[in-house]
């Protein structure tokens, strides 16, 4: 066990935060498109200096670094106060699953774009009556001489509006729950696709709806087996919890540093139950930290993410929550004012125990699959 | 003793009930919160039933009832999420009632009982501004702050608009004149203002476990109604302690205010921490319990959530009223 | 509504606070036996004055006053510091059953010596593979000429090996889980009945356990109809808990007197910390108290007790675990070593969550009793 | 960076593991905490397999092995609720060598590696006197209370039994002869000290978590194991994340123990307040799991739990760490 950079790491790290120093994007925008526009910029210019797809192989166009590298970079992102890259469900999610389950003409068609954010990916999977049961799917897709045809709608995604790809769960027939559904990239630029914005309870739109009218998907974009979506689709939500952790404890750390500062300007620095509930969250967010680096070595060990990755998941939501609660009662008689920053975090941390899997579908994993407790039938 | 609603109080529960599902609902809510349309239509039947005056002596022009009834319109208005400035005026009638001196209750009174010249609640800042709701339209605003209450004609305020956290009402910052201090108990007033609040959160707090009970009955997930699984069961059990704990506390507190003056401050107390805890614990799990629908612009559970967090923090800290608690123990920072 | 006592419920507390001066039956010794003996003599003084089965009617030998009567008797005895009365099982449980569903034999036989304390009472329902669930229950009564014979083991039963009377539950055929168990009246004092001292995890001794080898029933003990004894067995749960909420939340506010004054003798009344949590236990007993008296009306209107009693089981358990939490947090580094209150009562009240009905069960009964939500089938 | 056990490190925590499972189990524990068996049988071959200096350096007649390896010993001893005077010695042998002077450790760390004059700890108590597990047989005790350490020969000392909430050990209060004060960094010494405290919390937590785990899958009730209902496999999921978490805390405050001094501080708090708060959180949640059986005297979920709440305050209150972490932020009663 060795908890110091080795001397490659710090030379990486050391070299991204001087190019970071000089390539900072500036601050990003409050509206949705100026922030997603400066993120695209953002993303291009990360990638010309080869730092699109950290950890993915050198023969699929990634830097070829290690995953630990793909943590200290986004961590040093996130300690810069840089936004992350606009395709980040690309990078996260999509292209390692190409890596991992696509074949030699997926990974030539698809992963290029996906590094210089050219093309923009979202992720397909939930349904109105779908959220955290993926066999209630009820989205089709019917196999034809032209290839496959969708019909069927799909909520909270992300990007959605300006994405080119979805990675789109439906149902392909059969009645085992593993084994009727499919994972497809489906071209979002169609037709019969049609995307509306959702506004969330922050009166924010960060995600949409989608509806999939005769939208087409020709065979070579299945991933994996017809009916392996299944599979795949976990192996993808396991990237997708793999890639949190880390930085985002380090995003949350940040938060709070801001927080004990709004304590001191408000003149509470001495009520100490303020400051032991910020105590007790700094030390949560260090656990959470710490056990995101024993999965990542967990993970570099193993090869792909584990199921643990729920832990990570729940700490997160249930931090960010009681963080939005600490912040209230520390502007106290203010807190009915809308504050741009804590009245809205507040807010939006309430969505962070249901999307990307609800706390509840998380403990489950976590007894099902780490402790092996027996399931409801 | 007898801890249950007459029959008198029972029908002025259902006639709140009534009269909210007849005149209001939370596309009226949304839009009186934007400025999109008003709460007249709603405004003018609490007027004409009398509600405005409910806890307002005969000889001021009111009902002269009591406060377990004022407080059953407001936790019927919270159940609503009625905004209307029937919380303000009631709790500026409360304040000239208990801390005011005649000749300011001759002055306020009547206009508040009747609506006519109704009042408003205003909370002062550290910078010297104050924060009110429903204050435009308003003939007096009521400024609290603690220890210390007065009164200032509207018309020596200047209003500016201000978002709030509860969308449901309009908040406005005020620019102050010459405020007029009331010198009677200050706190044994404010005691009986939280109370009005305290039932207020316990009609959100009900309200999103009704809703939050009813998605668990209908919805279906792994082939089942998603109240079959504790997950969702037991947090709605949970929801129903918390609602019903807040509820005995508030009537507790209200039949306190009118009969035993001595016990209000823990009465009120304990009320105010019961309502405000239990309905922010409510309306983010009935929220949970919801999953990604509840999190929509569309669905009522946010502004249920906003309400809670908004009317919670109105007064100030909940550490406070756990200090008293503690304090009547020998215990606290002021302890000797 | 009105919270103040009537004239004649103020004149009941006023003479037997009076009456509990003189008579107060002084400090309970601390040997589970001393204790029983006092607690037996106790209920004798309590008898011989009229003070046994306060809401029991007067045909029934009881002294036919309300049940807020009965609610301020407890709290009188709680705030006087005497104990509860040793036939406790009898007059909270046993008496009420046989009242509202036993025969006028029953009646005429069993309730005298439950009043006196004559007789003892214990209740046999829990198995060791049926604590949840009682449809699990295995202990079997079969008929022959001579009446019921019992076969089976009971545990957690107070009192067992003083009793006279067990309220029995036991299996007599048939598969419907609500009508395969009847409720009997067992003899302890019979060869078939052997009482064995169950050791807890405080190092005492409060519970036993009973095996029945060819234990007999007469017919005439049978409460209720053959098959009706879930019915009947539900009836005394509810009574159970209907007995609890206010004097035991007088008790608990005793006690958190008791933790303040702890507090102050280890000079930490400035710790808002611990200030802090104990306002918000005396704020959540103050609850209890109040759901137990709308409660308590409720019944009164309604004759017998509902479900809603389970709120007030789960709010003592976990107000209980909450207080002995606190107390070792104000002992500190001295919290390691035995203390004869509050170290006990830490670990006593981690069975208060269990014993009677465990919180789950009792989420369970609100959850599909009041709220009505499905049941898991 | 690599936050893993290396192959060496596997092989004593595997190591300690196997000669717990041979030489130990909790009848062994009870028995040794009612003084009615010893642990010679365990303690002999932890100075045979050179445990007892692990971490003291070859110079003092140890291994000179680093914390992480002293805290996996630990870790495993707590698990197996091996009450054994290994960890007052450890603690002992830590607090001389990190806060001692050459004269004191010469004096004392040889005896404490090679286990043939032991140490103990104790703490002090306001009134002067000192609670210390497994004394007796002890050479030297190491007294410690908030900014202060000494070392006392227990020939100085006199020992009155007293029982413990833990009853797998032995406690004694301790009248105190000549105390040798250390004059090194005491606070840094306590925090290693700390987390070798929070790495036997570890072992406790885990322990409880497997055995709530173990009963989840077999008992039945409804006809189905227990561990279908989310109430029952929920609270196994947070024990996880709770005994994880601690882990992870109590691996890195280790390490950095040896590599960062600097970090010290922050890295021990977060693992005592990790440590103990999922100590007590999975021992209860472990009991309730079980419940009745988990109640009665003979189970060991109440020894677990005794454990839990004796080790969690041997030191003192969670909130003095929570404290600490604060005021690295400008935060708390003595913030400027």
């Amino acid at each position: 066990m060795d908890l110091s950079l080795t001397p490659a790491e710090v030379a990486f790290r050391d070299e991204l935060r001087e190019w970071l120093v000089a390539n900072h994007p500036g601050v990003e925008p409050a509206s949705p498109e100026g922030s997603l526009e400066h993120r695209l910029r953002w993303q291009r210019t990360l990638f010309d200096a080869g730092y699109s797809g950290i950890s993915w192989p050198r023969e699929h166009g990634g830097r070829g670094a290690t995953l630990m590298e793909q943590a200290i970079f986004n961590e040093e992102l996130v300690r810069a106060r840089a936004p992350s890259p606009a395709n980040i469900i690309g990078l996260v999610m999509g292209g390692p699953v190409i890596i991992n389950e696509g074949t030699d003409a997926q990974r030539s068609r698809f992963l290029a774009p996906i590094l210089s954010g050219d093309e923009i990916w979202c992720q397909g999977f939930s349904e109105p009556n779908a959220g955290s049961d993926l066999a209630a799917l009820t989205t089709q897709a019917v196999r034809g001489d032209g290839g496959w045809t969708v019909n069927g709608q799909k909520v909270w995604t992300s990007y959605a509006h300006r994405a080119k790809w979805c990675m789109l769960l439906a149902k392909t027939g059969g009645d085992d729950r593993h084994r009727n559904l499919t994972f497809f990239i489906c071209d979002m630029k169609q037709p019969g696709v049609e995307v509306r914005p959702l506004r969330q309870a922050t009166g924010d739109s960060e995600f949409n709806e989608i509806f999939f009218n005769g939208a087409v998907v020709p065979d070579e974009n299945v991933v994996g087996a017809v009916g392996d979506g299944w599979k795949v689709a976990i192996t993808t939500l396991m990237f997708e919890r793999a890639g949190l952790s880390a930085a985002s404890a380090l995003a949350i750390q940040i938060k709070l540093d801001e927080l004990a500062e709004l304590i001191r300007e408000r003149g509470e620095q001495h009520d100490v139950t303020l400051s032991r509930r910020l105590g007790a969250l700094v030390v949560a967010t260090e656990t959470m930290r710490l056990n995101g680096y024993r999965g990542l070595s967990r993970v570099i060990e193993h090869g792909v993410p584990g199921p643990e990755g729920s832990m990570a998941k729940i700490q997160w939501a249930d931090i960010n929550q009681r963080v939005g609660e600490l912040a209230m009662d520390v502007l106290g008689a203010e807190a009915l004012v809308t504050d741009p920053v804590w009245t809205h975090s507040m807010l939006r941390a309430r969505a962070n125990s249901i999307e990307g899997g609800t706390s509840e579908i998380q403990r489950n994993i976590l007894a099902e699959r780490v402790l092996n407790l027996p399931r409801m039938r | 003793m007898r801890f249950d609603l007459t029959d008198d109080q029972r029908a002025v529960r259902d006639a709140i009930d009534e009269l909210c599902r007849s005149r209001w609902d939370s596309a009226a809510a949304r839009g009186y919160g934007a400025g999109t349309s008003d709460d007249s239509a709603l405004w003018r039947e609490l007027v004409a039933a009398g509600w405005t005056g409910i806890a307002v002596s005969e000889e001021h022009g009111g009902q002269g009832l009591g406060t377990v009834e004022l407080t059953l319109v407001c936790e019927g208005l919270g159940r609503a999420l009625a905004p209307s400035a029937f919380f303000g005026n009631a709790a500026a009638a409360v304040l000239v009632a208990a801390a005011g001196d005649d000749e300011q209750r001759r002055r306020w009174l009547p206009g508040f009982a009747s609506g006519e010249a109704r009042g408003a609640l205003g909370t002062w800042q550290p910078d010297g501004t104050a924060l009110a709701y429903d204050a435009e339209g308003a003939a007096a605003l009521l400024l609290v702050e603690p220890g210390r209450a007065a009164v200032v004609a509207a018309d020596a305020c200047t209003f500016e608009k201000t978002d709030g956290v509860d969308i449901t009402r309009r908040l406005t910052r005020v620019t102050i004149g010459a405020a007029d201090d009331l010198r009677g108990d200050v706190d044994a007033a404010v005691d009986r203002v939280e109370v009005a609040l305290s039932a207020e959160l316990v009609g959100v707090a009900n309200r999103a476990m009704d809703l939050a009970v009813e998605h668990a009955r209908t919805r279906e997930q792994f082939g089942r109604p998603i109240g079959v699984y504790q997950a969702v069961s037991h947090r709605c059990a949970d929801m129903l302690i918390d609602v019903e704990s807040a509820r005995s506390a508030v009537l507790c507190a209200a039949w306190t205010a009118d009969n035993d003056a001595g016990s209000l401050p823990f009465a009120a107390s304990v009320a105010k921490v019961a309502a405000s805890q239990g309905a922010w614990r409510t309306t983010t799990a009935s929220l949970q319990v919801h999953g990604g629908i509840g999190f929509t612009w569309e669905h009522d559970c946010h502004l249920l959530l906003r309400r809670a967090v908004a009317s919670g923090h109105l007064l100030g800290r909940g550490d406070w009223h756990l200090d008293r608690v503690a304090a009547r123990r020998g215990l606290g920072a002021n302890a000797s």
